[in-house]
């Protein structure tokens, strides 16, 4: 299913994934403070009233 | 001392120090060097190993001053040495500290900076080997610096200069393995006298270390 | 077993400060060092503590029975107030630090860390950290500074109980802590400075 | 109509993003996922460069987007220096680590792609170093941001670095190039030539380009849909300290 | 020309500590703060000083006619007592140290540097500095802290002389200077938590 | 303003700080080079004049913390913001204190050091021209990098992340300079350049560095 690379295989395939990972690491990584930060903030907003 | 070495991890990752920036300062001595002697990748693979030896016992210098001073401005040097704790521990354990917010990432930082610097494939398992060999050895010389200037205020300097003789034979050694390694030749003897240097450090330091800093408590 | 000082003699830079200096401290008790500035109780305290060494004279207490206070307080600027006396419980094998919190009235603070803190609050955590030692002897240097009225009441309460427990405290101040100790005026004991107890340079003269 | 200064007002801000974040977000996601899977799997490879030419879906738009998110950063700051809106500062706090990721991004893809085609992971060409250099930079920002303690100060203080930091990091590009003439393409994409094809020398064939500028606006899209909601992340940490602190004042 | 404060909200981290506070301090006269630690005397003192920004309301008095003296020192370790205080005289213009080394008794320390002096001789010498400033208004934070008495009495003369001459004074301070003027307790101006004078971070609210 | 001039000045010599200790990292850094690269005096000579660049930058960039953070730790930054001076005149003259203590002597010294790493003859008198015209130039950025991170415990290795990018340029002209110097090429562009670079810098950057500055204080 992969296309043929042709002898640069690893390369084009080592380019994407690590490009791939850092683009999730950093999509997850705002993801989760995203949520931290709305878990606190419903947390003190609660403890207001 | 678990509780110390938690204490000094916590205070190097949270005050924005240690960890990441020593390792930042050694990218930035590599990324320094081709500007100072040009962007030639001859010249660069040639001197690759040595300057990233050099890089980074200039970082782990760099952090030394964080050993002791702190503590003993604001007054917990003088606590702990009144504390259960013997001082010979506090000291191991200092330099455990330094070494894994420093050595320990310098270490596993260097084969991308061997890159920048076109290091020859040969060169990166050595170059590893020998500062994974020999950083803990600059660890525990510079905790030994550090007590002996603990007290002088901005002592970075002096301390400094007293370590960078200290530091030669690990450099030498150090940085022997990296060259010989990188160029293909056999390793095994400076290889050996790396390790019998960082272990006798190790084993010998802290106590001297724990004496000075007694004497300079006084 | 108490603390008792026997005919000490303390120096700072080579300069000898105070000469015969005795005192006996018995469980339960505290005793209250005065003196104009600069007349050497600092001096005197961090001696007795074991940070720095005699001329003369012995110090009898057991090992390991002293908790020192000194100007500073050894705070941890980034960590929090629990953070850092968490820290101080665990080197001294202690693990409880909610009673000092509480008398020392910082649990609305245990989360802030400690460069947010007054002075005055900033002082207290410094005290609070003397219960967390689970030692007999408190050596305390200028315990009130910066403390409020209400502060320096809750620290003498904190010192009695301490006392009744079988404590003891030895403290030097210039202001009035609201305890009831005998008053040692260590003006008494000034070194003589023609006498011979030179301390290091003694040999050159 | 309103003026633009209102949405600087956080609870404005928040309430505009409720809606726009998830618009943003999906067009990001449709882009990047159309143009890289066409990018991957239905481009040619290119008779020089064999496929490695491949790697250009991503190389291209993350080098523009770490030169472009530093642009925000300058104008974000420039806003909270002139007219002291907080979500602007904010702004230029969430876009710093998403730009470092993307020069990040560039230097690995460049990396990777020089290998083969240069013989070498890495030269010391001016444009490659240039972006090193603006790597050190945007750590250097992050850092100053994480190691001051009040908002306000850091926010000032970073301001401050980025201004003075774009005049040298222009500087640097110029040192860089006197330094040493490169080996690296130049910029030829955004040529106009290449976009209408009339430069047959140097376009980059249509077959490559659809699909790059597809990747190009999906990144563009994604970066916008990581600064909106890292802004939100910073306003809403912003407000659980207000009242927190407001709390302690009881 | 005075120190008038008007309406004057304080803030410290993003936390409004203070509000309109108000107060009048004509030459000759002093005024002492007082409240509990944590109160925001501090933050108080150093707003009027100019080294913090304001929330809301005025500060009217002359320019540069305010030294202020905080907690710490600003002593140089390395330097000797005389060089110390020159130092200072010539930053302010002045050039006379003698008349402050002899009204603080620093006389027979002049010459020592400034490390080895206990925490009382340290807090003189940071006292003696507000002489050689030259300046109307002294603005200080716990002046007497880790004092004896004697020196406690020798700064109430001190201030005195200096609002003889027209001087102000304006003291935050926990325990008794020995001077006859009004005390304004800071707690009445503590800053009500809905109000919306939210500092800095209003807009978040 | 001579007041603090000459206060800076006596404390740097005083204290065992800035002057002699600046010098013996330079020192100190030159011998090690050899030790890291391996001992061959033509690859030496190649690299000396970069080499002594970058010495020069590290020394500088190692007593940077100086100029601020003390005066910041005892309190007497806040007194010398309410005093009479103005904070542009403050950063001005600790700045050229800094140079005083660090770059002048390291500009004395390099062609010593140029011995030691074999610098060809030619290069001697391009070394010190260029660090007589750049060394000003890092310490007034390097000024800035610290007023940028006064009030930070123990911020001096973000400052060196913060200043060391900002050092480029100045680097870049300056090893450029004593390179083609050394090589017998024609210097005088990236000498303007230099130039050029240090009178911008030196007229700007203590302003900004005062704006900072009164950021900090607040
Ligand atoms: C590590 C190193 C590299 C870095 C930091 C880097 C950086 C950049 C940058 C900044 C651009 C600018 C985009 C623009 O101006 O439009 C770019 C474009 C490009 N790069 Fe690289 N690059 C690197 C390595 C490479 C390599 C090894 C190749 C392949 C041979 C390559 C091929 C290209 C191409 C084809 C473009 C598009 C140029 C255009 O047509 O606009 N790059 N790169
Ligand atoms: N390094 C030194 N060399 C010489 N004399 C010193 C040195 N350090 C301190 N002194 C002097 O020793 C004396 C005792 O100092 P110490 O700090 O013990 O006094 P103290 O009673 O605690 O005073 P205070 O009430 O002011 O805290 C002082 O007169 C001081 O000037
Ligand atoms: N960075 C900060 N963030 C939040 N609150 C702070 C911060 N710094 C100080 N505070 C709080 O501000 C209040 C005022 O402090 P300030 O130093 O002005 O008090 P003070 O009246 O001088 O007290 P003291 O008598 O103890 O010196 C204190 O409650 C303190 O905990
Ligand atoms: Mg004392
Ligand atoms: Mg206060």
């Amino acid at each position: 299913m992969i296309p043929d690379l042709g002898k640069y295989t690893a390369t084009v395939l080592s380019a994407y994934g690590a490009s791939i990972a850092l683009l999730i690491l950093l999509v997850w990584a705002s993801l989760r403070a995203s949520k931290k930060a709305r878990q606190a903030l419903e947390k003190v907003e609660r403890k207001d009233g | 001392m678990k509780a110390l070495l938690l204490r000094d991890l916590k205070l190097a990752f949270r005050s924005g120090g240690g960890f990441g920036l020593g390792l930042a300062f050694f990218l930035i001595v590599a990324v320094l060097v081709p500007f100072g002697v040009g962007p030639e990748n001859d010249l660069l693979a040639k001197i690759a190993a040595g300057v990233l030896w050099l890089g980074a016992l200039l970082a782990c210098l760099l952090s030394l001053d964080r050993i002791f001073a702190l503590d003993w401005e604001d007054g917990s040097l003088d606590l702990l040495a009144t504390s259960p704790l013997p001082l010979e521990a506090v000291c191991g354990v200092k330099a455990l500290a330094h070494w894994l917010t420093t050595g320990l990432p310098l270490t596993l930082a260097a084969p991308v900076l061997g890159l920048l610097l076109s290091l020859p494939e040969t060169g990166y398992v050595w170059l590893v080997t020998s500062l994974a060999l020999g950083t803990p050895a600059l660890s525990v010389i510079g905790c030994f610096g550090a007590a002996l200037t603990v007290g002088i205020k901005r002592g970075g300097l002096l301390l400094s200069l007293l370590v960078l003789p200290l530091y030669v034979p690990t450099l030498i050694f150090g940085a022997e393995v990296a060259r010989r390694g990188t160029e293909g030749l056999a390793v095994s003897g400076p290889l050996a006298l790396l390790a019998g240097i960082s272990l006798a450090v190790i084993a010998v330091l802290p106590f001297v270390s724990a004496l000075v800093l007694r004497i300079n408590l006084r | 077993m108490g603390l008792r000082v026997e005919n000490l003699s303390v120096a700072r830079g080579g300069v000898p400060l105070l000469t015969g200096v005795g005192f006996d401290l018995a469980p339960g008790k505290a005793l209250i060092l005065r003196g104009p500035n600069g007349s050497g109780k600092t001096t005197l305290l961090r001696t007795i503590a074991g940070l720095q060494p005699l001329l003369e004279g012995r110090v009898h207490c057991s090992e390991d029975a002293i908790a020192y206070a000194a100007h500073s307080d050894g705070l941890k600027a980034s960590l929090t107030v629990a953070e850092n006396l968490q820290f101080w419980a665990e080197v001294f094998g202690t693990s409880d630090i909610d009673v000092a919190l509480t008398r020392f009235d910082l649990l609305t603070l245990a989360d802030r860390p400690a460069h947010a803190l007054s002075a005055g609050q900033k002082r207290r955590l410094g005290l609070a950290r003397l219960m967390v030692t689970g030692r007999p002897i408190w050596v305390l240097d200028e315990p009130t500074v910066s403390l409020d009225q209400a502060s320096v009441a809750r620290f003498a309460e904190n010192v009695k109980t301490h006392l009744a427990g079988g404590g003891m405290a030895l403290l030097a101040t210039h202001i009035d802590l609201g305890l009831e100790a005998p008053v040692l005026d260590v003006g008494v004991f000034k070194a003589d400075p023609t006498s011979s107890i030179g301390g290091f340079d003694e040999e050159f003269l | 109509m309103a003026s633009i200064w209102e949405y600087a007002n956080p609870v404005k801000f928040m309430r505009l993003t409720d809606r726009v974040l998830p618009v943003v977000a999906l067009g990001a996601a449709v882009c990047m996922v159309a143009g890289l899977i066409w990018g991957f799997f239905l481009t040619p490879d290119d008779f020089r460069q064999g496929s490695t030419v491949k790697i250009i879906y991503l190389h291209v738009p993350a080098a523009l987007i770490a030169i472009n998110a530093w642009f925000v950063m300058l104008v974000a700051s420039l806003v909270w220096f002139i007219r002291r809106h907080h979500v602007s500062a904010l702004v230029a706090k969430a876009a710093a680590p998403v730009g470092a990721v993307m020069t990040l991004i560039a230097l690995i893809t460049g990396a990777i792609w020089g290998e083969p085609m240069w013989g070498t992971w890495w030269v010391w060409d001016p444009r490659l170093t240039s972006f090193l250099i603006l790597f050190l930079f945007y750590l250097g920002y992050i850092a100053l941001w994480e190691a001051i303690e009040s908002p306000d100060t850091a926010a000032d203080l970073t301001a401050v670095l980025c201004l003075v930091g774009s005049v040298f990091a222009v500087l640097s590009r110029y040192a860089v190039n006197f330094w040493n003439q490169g080996l690296h393409q130049g910029a030829s994409v955004l040529r106009a030539g290449a976009v209408t094809g009339s430069d047959t020398e140097e376009k980059v064939s249509n077959v490559f380009a659809v699909p790059l500028f597809v990747c190009i606006a999906g990144f563009v899209l994604l970066f916008l849909a990581l600064v909106l909601l890292r802004t939100r992340t910073e306003i809403r940490k912003r407000r659980t300290a207000a009242l927190i602190a407001r709390e302690r004042l009881v």
